[in-house]
């Protein structure tokens, strides 16, 4: 298996504060991969640090490098990351243009897509085949949608930018179980069929019987790394993380 | 003691300044550029209530200063002044000292109730759209007062400067200047007692999430009327002073420009920093003043270095911290409770 | 007498029904669990019981007066409290502040005696603060009282939230989702928090959440609402073996 | 029906005789002065009045509205006030004075170029419009998007923009003193008369122009993608750069967009009120940002409305009412508006979840 | 670091403060002082201009020569400009800061009345000499023995006008559209409207519109006014307005005469007008074109210096300069006071009683405001403002 991205001893800093504190891990072709650890851990910062985004919202790398099929991320503009290579995030909180409907927030995730119009109306055929329910709300104002339904809408965007590798910020967040079972196991899915997809996510036990292997980071610093059964068995994790 | 040190300071400060221009050591024009020092403070201060504390965008502040203005001229010249219209004064000299304040109480108060055309629409109304709407009131006074021939229209207005004569010829002393200064520290007084109360943090409050705040039991249109009455009767006072001291007022002179000055203060000083307004508004009156060498640039420069300092300074002066926030030991001196 | 009683409240926005003919009886010192899929109208039932929506049709009654037209604040000063889906401290005033402000109904004093500082206003900002004070020391958050909610963790910043919520002295507590973003560690303290005030403070719990851990730990009666409308209601054993509400919301849990 | 140039226009007889109707006008009859004015309250307004009006409406309805534009393009996908607007207008009418004043060949830049009015105008048109394009860009690139990039509060971009119109405003009138610029002729004025009411040709030009902008921006905004993307920046920039969209190349485009439409309305201001003065787009834009709010922010419909009801207001006043009053009524007018529709007539309320 | 950022901010303006404590000019004993309050920025930053290039003109003049003689001995001239922008309180400051800081003799402007008024009386309270070039409205100098003016008041110019226009068009009726929110333009059309109607009867201004500064579109009130059939439409606005005015009234089918007050005095009048005011009558101070002697001088060498024909700003300035010049020699020494010689100045001011400017001759009744005629003038086909009538006070 190729290694698909890697994060080289990454320093992160939000203004005057260390956020991580060189962290390193990978995540290879095909696997899940999690990332659990209390609020505030740095999980979150992590993605945003991978994703390039621009200040404000960004923090600032200042050591370490993280690598994507081998390239560097970290003079690359956002915009970028996402158009030239095939990566995606699904933020926290969902983050739909909620003043478009969902038909236009789908079409616009295809901006900057060059692969012709055939392959994208195969993903969007493929989006609404995953999600009946956006299909049938096309034509609504996103912002009227449910919770569940605008996730299903925010993980539909990230499929639209075409992405292999894709990662999830608390795609669990304010969702009813069914919806979240229903999502994960869609995730399952697009994972079997090819995609990539590291995951960060509170509920650590939910996350660790989904993924393949996790990593714990406790403020800023990897703690505990390995395989799912590994990590849900180690009693130190299952005491700080898990709960009783 | 130690407490009281910071107000036997202002005090101090005060007579200091008054002994000053009493004896002519400071000349007129400082004095002059001091009381509309002054006037601006009390303006900047005024108006962070409502763009700092309260977060809205209330472009129309020139628009109560001018009906402050106004109603207190009307009122002093009714009281100690010969007026064409207005015919003899009513009252002799010697009360000049009682009518004046309560010309200047009377100009507040009717500002305060000016105030409300844009209370009551903002308890609907937010944001920009309020912002429009202050705009508006700044138009309506202005236009109003335009077409007031009783009190000379565009013409302006003029017969204040009686009352300052009528109070030295009791007691020859800068009587303006005194009560420039005493508003001004009234003002800041009475503001920042209002904000460190828990009533006044409703205030904030609004600001930083309304619904929270009214779903946490705070009476959002309450607060929103006392913030605005407040503002715009403190600016009404400024507008009493202001009149006093120019000894004329003209509609003109509280138009957009006049309120986006007081914006440009208020945001120059930090939203919700009452110190950082009153900084504010003194650094802007004295570069007002100490760039008129450069003539026509003057207005290409101030606009420049206001800019330039946006940009290293996003959030102006200081912030939303007060001078004591920066030099704690402040504290001491001081209290408010 | 119930706390509250909710009877055929009804809600559109538009051509969309968001409750539909919901009932509910609360007694004293409950604690009831409201759950659903979402967008099933939960919260916005407890935005029209706390005000913020006015009903289309049907009453709401507390302590046996109806709410109808009584603007938030005001609902509050009946002793309502709540907390929300995500959190809305007031981000740039510090903690005693936050809790502070929460007090604001019953305040007692004038403006004129805010300007003045009278004897009446130190009294009351005084009561105000040993409220504050107290409730801090109560629920462990003395030593966070000056800082700013945003440079709290997040499991804190809900323990901020709900100590605002207790400040207002509250008969019937409303909790939206106090769970979501709680790590798996912070819930064990948020099911500990909520039992110690249900035991503490006379009040009743009402909360919407969608960890039934926290639910069915918690929760001595569960209401479960579909599209605005009541499926099924009664203990967490009877809920977890409803039919109706596996296939409406608990769904199958292998991933 | 169609008379050419010159100063002052003949009129065919026959429509002048229509305008016979106004000779009944009360207002003529030699009544004491406060009677006058009374009966001129109840007087019913001729319908050659009327109409007259309605197109003095939008002709300055239709500036109000092409400003109104550029406010609302930028608001609508940054939440920025940009107060500058109003300036970039005047410097699109001080840009257009130049260009058109070289190619002519006339005033101080002579390059010996006397080209026929109508190709100038058709080189004017777009010359004017890249050149204040990049006044708009450079603006952004040099005051706002620094001040972005720190996560200034809103407010202080608002304040920036303020202070940037001011630095237009009066370096203009610092290093071009204050002489105020006649701009030339550039198309040969016609004027109809339809019955006694008169229209110029450049009436027409203007109000067809604001229509056909307004319908192109409708397009780009509604349809594309960059508008789209536009739409989805205001809503929520942080996902902009996640759907791959370069954030800073769509605010760009916008502020490009923005400003070449206060280009054109420069042009066309121009052309129709030839005196050129510093501080002649402060009040209007400051009127314009006023339309494009009451229209509701952000809406592209918005601001054309917006433009047209505040051009319809100011000029229905001061037909109706004495012209003294006008500023009074007018945004009487508006604030109530805004009381009643707290978010402008297109405008949609942010709804909050909770 | 932020910390320092502030204290840094801190130190600026303590030293700005500073800075501005020690403005203050050292004093020349060889130099005589006189101070411009003028309208450089704002509203009529063309009308500060102007004043400002008739000073300077006068001044390189009078020094050239060696400075202004009096008492025997030669003093060079310092001319001080400071900037109102017109703003009331600015006005103020400037003149405080004129007479205190520069020290000046005395006091040129403010122009508009807006800046006069309290200048004016900041000027009086301090004792130091005002003139006002431009500012027509009677309060400026009222009950002010310090306060001096160059030109004739509104009341004057209302009656010039409506007589010229009922003798000339032969009117019965006529309109008015004029700038509310500028008190000469206010003013000025009160006046004519109530001499009209003295003259013509009760309603016979058959429109009366105002209009905003700023406005630039004026088609409602002019579709108002033309549908009211006025034999001539009064225009008392600023030359740019004016421009603006006539073209939209063309515009609208209007072809009727128009009549204007001295406001249209401006070389740019025909450059922003053009054609449309080819024709026109408006009463002014001076005629330029076919003036004579001095004003002759006066206007080319104006526009030979500043490449345009001088307005009736810079005339009227260049008199109230000279007048304030007249009344230093008049003193007939400089004192080594400030006090004494302002004083002085102003006792030579008051004492002169008829004055010959490049504007036509003025007589003083003691009042600060002079008795000069009024002149009316048509523009020709030329564009030069012709000479038609002269008007004096009875």
């Amino acid at each position: 298996m190729n290694t698909l991205l890697e994060v080289k001893n990454l320093k992160v800093r939000y203004g005057n504060i260390e956020a991580l504190h060189g962290i390193s891990f990978d995540v290879k072709e095909g696997e899940i991969v999690t990332l659990i650890g209390a609020n505030g851990a740095g999980k979150s910062t992590t993605l945003m640090s991978i994703c390039r985004l621009p200040p404000p919202e960004a923090p600032r790398v200042t050591e370490g490098d993280i690598l994507y099929k081998g390239q560097s991320l970290l003079n690359m503009p956002p915009h970028k990351v996402v158009s030239d290579l095939d990566m995606a995030l699904v933020p926290e909180g969902r983050r739909i243009f909620g003043n478009l409907t969902v038909e236009e927030n789908l079409k616009l995730a295809t901006y900057a897509r060059t692969d012709g119009h055939e392959a994208i109306h195969r993903d969007y055929e493929r989006v609404y085949q995953l999600f009946p329910r956006l299909a049938e709300r096309k034509k609504q104002r996103s912002e009227s949608l449910s919770g569940g339904e605008q996730q299903m809408l925010a993980l539909g965007r990230a499929i639209m930018t075409k992405c292999g590798f894709l990662m999830l910020d608390e795609p669990s967040m304010g969702l009813a179980p069914l919806l979240m079972y229903d999502m994960f196991r869609t995730l399952r899915e697009l994972n079997q069929s090819g995609l990539t997809i590291l995951l960060i996510e509170q509920n650590a036990n939910l996350a660790l019987r989904f993924a393949h292997r996790g990593y714990v980071l406790d403020t800023g610093e990897i703690v505990a790394h390995g395989t799912s059964e590994e990590l849900l068995a180690d009693p130190e994790v299952k005491k700080a993380y898990l709960g009783g | 003691m130690q407490k009281h040190v910071a107000t036997i300071a202002i005090f101090a400060g005060i007579i200091l300044l008054v002994l000053c221009a009493q004896f002519h050591i400071l000349d007129q024009y400082y004095i002059s550029v001091l009381m509309f020092m002054g006037v601006n403070v009390i303006l900047a201060s005024s108006l962070n209530l409502v763009n700092g504390y309260m977060g809205e965008f209330s472009c129309g502040h020139g628009g109560f200063m001018c009906v402050g203005a106004y109603v207190s001229s009307i009122c002093t010249v009714l009281m100690f002044s010969k007026n064409h219209i207005l015919g003899a004064p009513l009252l002799p000299p010697q009360f000049a000292f009682i009518g004046f304040p309560l010309a200047l109480v009377a100009g507040s108060a009717a500002s305060s109730v000016a105030g409300l055309v844009v209370a009551i629409p903002s308890f609907k109304t937010r944001g920009d759209y309020l912002a429009i709407i202050t705009l508006a009131a700044n138009y309506i006074v202005i236009s109003a007062i335009n077409n007031m021939e009783i009190i000379g229209g565009p013409r302006g207005f003029m017969g204040m400067s009686a009352t300052e004569r009528a109070m030295q010829s009791m007691l020859d002393i800068p009587w303006v200047l005194i009560f420039v200064l005493l508003g001004t520290v009234f003002t800041v007084w009475l503001l920042r007692r209002f904000v460190s109360s828990t009533l006044g943090k409703g205030v904030p409050a609004i600001c930083q999430d309304e619904i929270a705040a009214e779903i946490m039991s705070v009476d959002t249109n309450r607060m929103k009327l006392i913030a605005f009455m407040l503002s715009s009767g403190l600016a009404g006072l400024a507008g009493g002073l202001y009149a006093q001291v120019l000894g004329y007022v003209n509609p003109q002179s509280f138009d957009i420009m006049r309120s986006t000055e007081v914006m440009v203060m208020v945001y120059l000083g930090g939203m919700g920093s009452l110190s950082g307004a009153a900084i504010a508004a003194i650094l802007y009156t004295v570069l007002m003043e100490a760039l008129r060498f450069l003539d026509v640039w003057k207005w290409v420069v101030i606009p420049l270095l206001l800019i330039l300092l946006m940009q290293f300074r996003p959030e102006g002066i200081m912030g939303n911290k007060e001078l004591s926030d920066l030099f704690p030991k402040l504290r001491k001196y001081y209290s408010f409770k | 007498m119930s706390l509250l009683e909710i009877k055929g409240l009804t809600r559109r926005f538009g051509g969309l029904i968001a409750v539909n003919d919901f009932n509910i009886e609360l007694g004293e010192r409950e604690l009831v669990a409201l759950i659903g899929p979402n967008g099933a109208g939960k919260t916005t039932v407890f935005n029209l019981i706390s005000g913020f929506y006015q009903p289309s049709e049907g009453s709401i009654r507390l302590k046996g007066k109806d709410t109808k037209g009584l603007r938030p604040h005001q609902v509050t000063g009946l002793g309502v409290a709540r907390t929300f889906q995500g959190i809305r401290l007031w981000s740039e005033m510090h903690v005693l502040d936050n809790i502070r402000i929460a007090q604001h109904y019953r305040l007692g004093y004038s403006l004129v005696d805010c300007f003045l500082r009278t004897k009446n206003y130190m009294l009351r900002e005084k009561a105000i603060d040993d409220i504050a004070w107290e409730l801090l020391e109560a629920m462990g958050l003395k030593d966070c009282a000056y800082e700013l909610p945003r440079n709290l963790p997040y499991g804190v910043q809900r323990r901020v939230e709900i100590a605002r919520a207790m400040s207002v002295k509250p008969s019937l507590l409303l909790l939206d989702e106090p769970a979501a973003g709680l790590n798996s560690a912070d819930v064990e303290g948020l099911i500990k928090l909520v039992r110690w005030i249900h035991d503490t403070f006379p009040v009743t719990i009402w909360m919407i959440e969608h960890q039934m851990k926290v639910v069915m730990s918690l929760c001595s009666r569960i209401k479960v609402v579909d599209f605005g409308t009541t499926i099924a209601d009664g203990n967490p054993e009877e809920i977890q073996k409803n039919h109706a509400v596996i296939k409406a919301y608990l769904g199958d849990d292998t991933i | 029906m169609i008379t050419g140039g010159g100063p002052i226009p003949e009129v065919p007889a026959r429509f002048v005789l229509r305008r016979g109707l106004a000779r009944t006008h009360p207002r003529r009859k030699a009544v004491p002065r406060h009677a006058a004015r009374k009966h001129h309250f109840k007087a019913k307004v001729p319908l050659v009045e009327i109409f007259q009006n309605i197109l003095n409406a939008l002709q300055f309805g239709s500036f109000y509205a092409l400003i109104a534009l550029g406010y609302t393009l930028v608001y609508g996908v940054l939440r920025l006030i940009n107060f500058a607007h109003g300036d970039i207008f005047m410097v699109g009418a001080y840009l257009a004075y130049f260009v058109a004043v070289t190619l002519l060949g006339i005033g101080g830049l002579n390059l010996g170029l006397h080209m026929d009015p109508g190709l100038a105008l058709a080189i004017t048109v777009p010359v004017t419009m890249i050149l204040t394009a990049l006044v708009g860009v450079t603006l952004e690139r040099t005051a706002y998007r620094p001040l972005r990039r720190k996560g200034a509060d809103r407010l202080y971009v608002v304040i920036t923009a303020l202070m940037a119109g001011l630095v237009l405003e009066n370096g203009n009138l610092a290093l071009l003193g204050a002489s105020r610029k006649r701009f030339p002729d550039m198309i040969d004025k016609v004027i109809w008369n339809l019955h006694g009411v008169t229209v110029t040709n450049l009436k027409v030009i203007v109000i067809v122009a604001s229509i056909l902008v307004f319908l192109l921006l409708q397009f780009i905004v509604t349809k594309t993608k960059i508008g789209m993307a536009m739409r989805g920046i205001s809503y929520d920039k942080f996902a902009i750069p996640l759907m791959g969209i370069p954030l800073d190349t769509i605010i760009v485009v916008t502020f490009v967009l923005g400003s070449a439409m206060a280009g054109l309305a420069g042009i066309l201001f121009a052309m129709s009120y030839p005196i050129l003065e510093p501080y002649m787009g402060a009040l209007i834009g400051w009127k314009a940002f006023i339309a494009a709010v009451v229209g509701g922010i952000g809406d592209i419909r918005g601001a054309i409305v917006g433009g047209f009801l505040l051009g319809f207001i100011e000029i229905g006043v001061v037909a109706v009412f004495p012209s003294t009053l006008r500023d009074l009524f007018a945004f009487s007018v508006l604030l109530i508006i805004l009381w009643l529709r707290p978010t402008g007539i297109f405008g949609v309320a942010q709804t909050t979840k909770i | 670091m932020k910390r320092m950022t502030v204290k840094i901010l801190f130190a600026v303006l303590a030293l700005s403060l500073g800075a501005f404590a020690l403005i203050g000019c050292g004093k020349d004993s060889d130099t005589i002082k006189v101070g411009f309050n003028l309208e450089l920025t704002g509203d009529i930053p063309k009308v500060g201009e102007a004043s400002k290039f008739a000073a300077e003109m006068l001044k390189e003049d009078i020094n050239s020569k060696g400075g202004l003689e009096v008492g025997g001995k030669k003093y060079k001239l310092e001319f001080i400009y400071q900037d109102n922008e017109a703003k009331a309180e600015s006005a103020v400051n400037a003149a405080l800061k004129l007479i205190n800081q520069d020290g000046v003799v005395a006091i040129v402007g403010p122009n508009s009345s807006k800046q006069a008024i309290p200048a004016g009386a900041t000027c009086n309270d301090n004792q130091v000499v005002m003139v006002t070039p431009w500012s027509t409205n009677p309060d400026t100098t009222k009950d002010r023995p310090w306060v001096f003016r160059a030109c004739f008041l509104d009341p004057f110019q209302g009656p010039v006008a409506v007589n010229f226009a009922a003798k000339q068009f032969g009117a019965k009726t006529a309109a008015v559209i004029f700038d509310i929110a500028n008190d000469y333009s206010k003013g000025l059309a009160e006046i004519f409207k109530t001499e009209w109607e003295k003259k013509s009867g009760a309603g016979t201004v058959v429109g009366f519109e105002s209009h905003g500064t700023k406005d630039q579109d004026f088609s409602a009130q002019l579709t108002k006014i033309i549908a009211a059939k006025p034999d001539f439409i009064f225009i008392p606005d600023d030359y740019n307005q004016v421009a603006l005015i006539v073209k939209q009234a063309h515009d609208l089918g209007y072809k009727g005469p128009f009549m204007g007050s001295d406001a249209w005095g401006s070389a740019e009048l025909m450059t922003l007008c053009g054609k449309d005011c080819i024709g026109q009558f408006f009463s002014t101070h001076y005629a330029a074109a076919g003036a004579q002697g001095a004003t002759k001088e006066f206007i080319d060498r104006f526009n030979a210096k500043y490449k345009y024909v001088p307005d009736d700003v810079a005339a009227l300035t260049w008199d109230a300069t000279r007048l304030v010049l007249q009344a230093i020699q008049g003193a007939g020494k400089v004192d080594k006071d400030i006090k004494t010689e302002r004083k002085l100045v102003r006792d030579a001011l008051a004492n002169i009683k008829e004055f010959a400017g490049i504007t036509g001759n003025m007589k003083f009744a003691g009042t600060g405001d002079p008795q000069k005629c009024a002149v009316v003038v048509q523009i020709s086909p030329e564009g030069k403002f012709e000479f038609k009538e002269s008007v004096c006070p009875e």
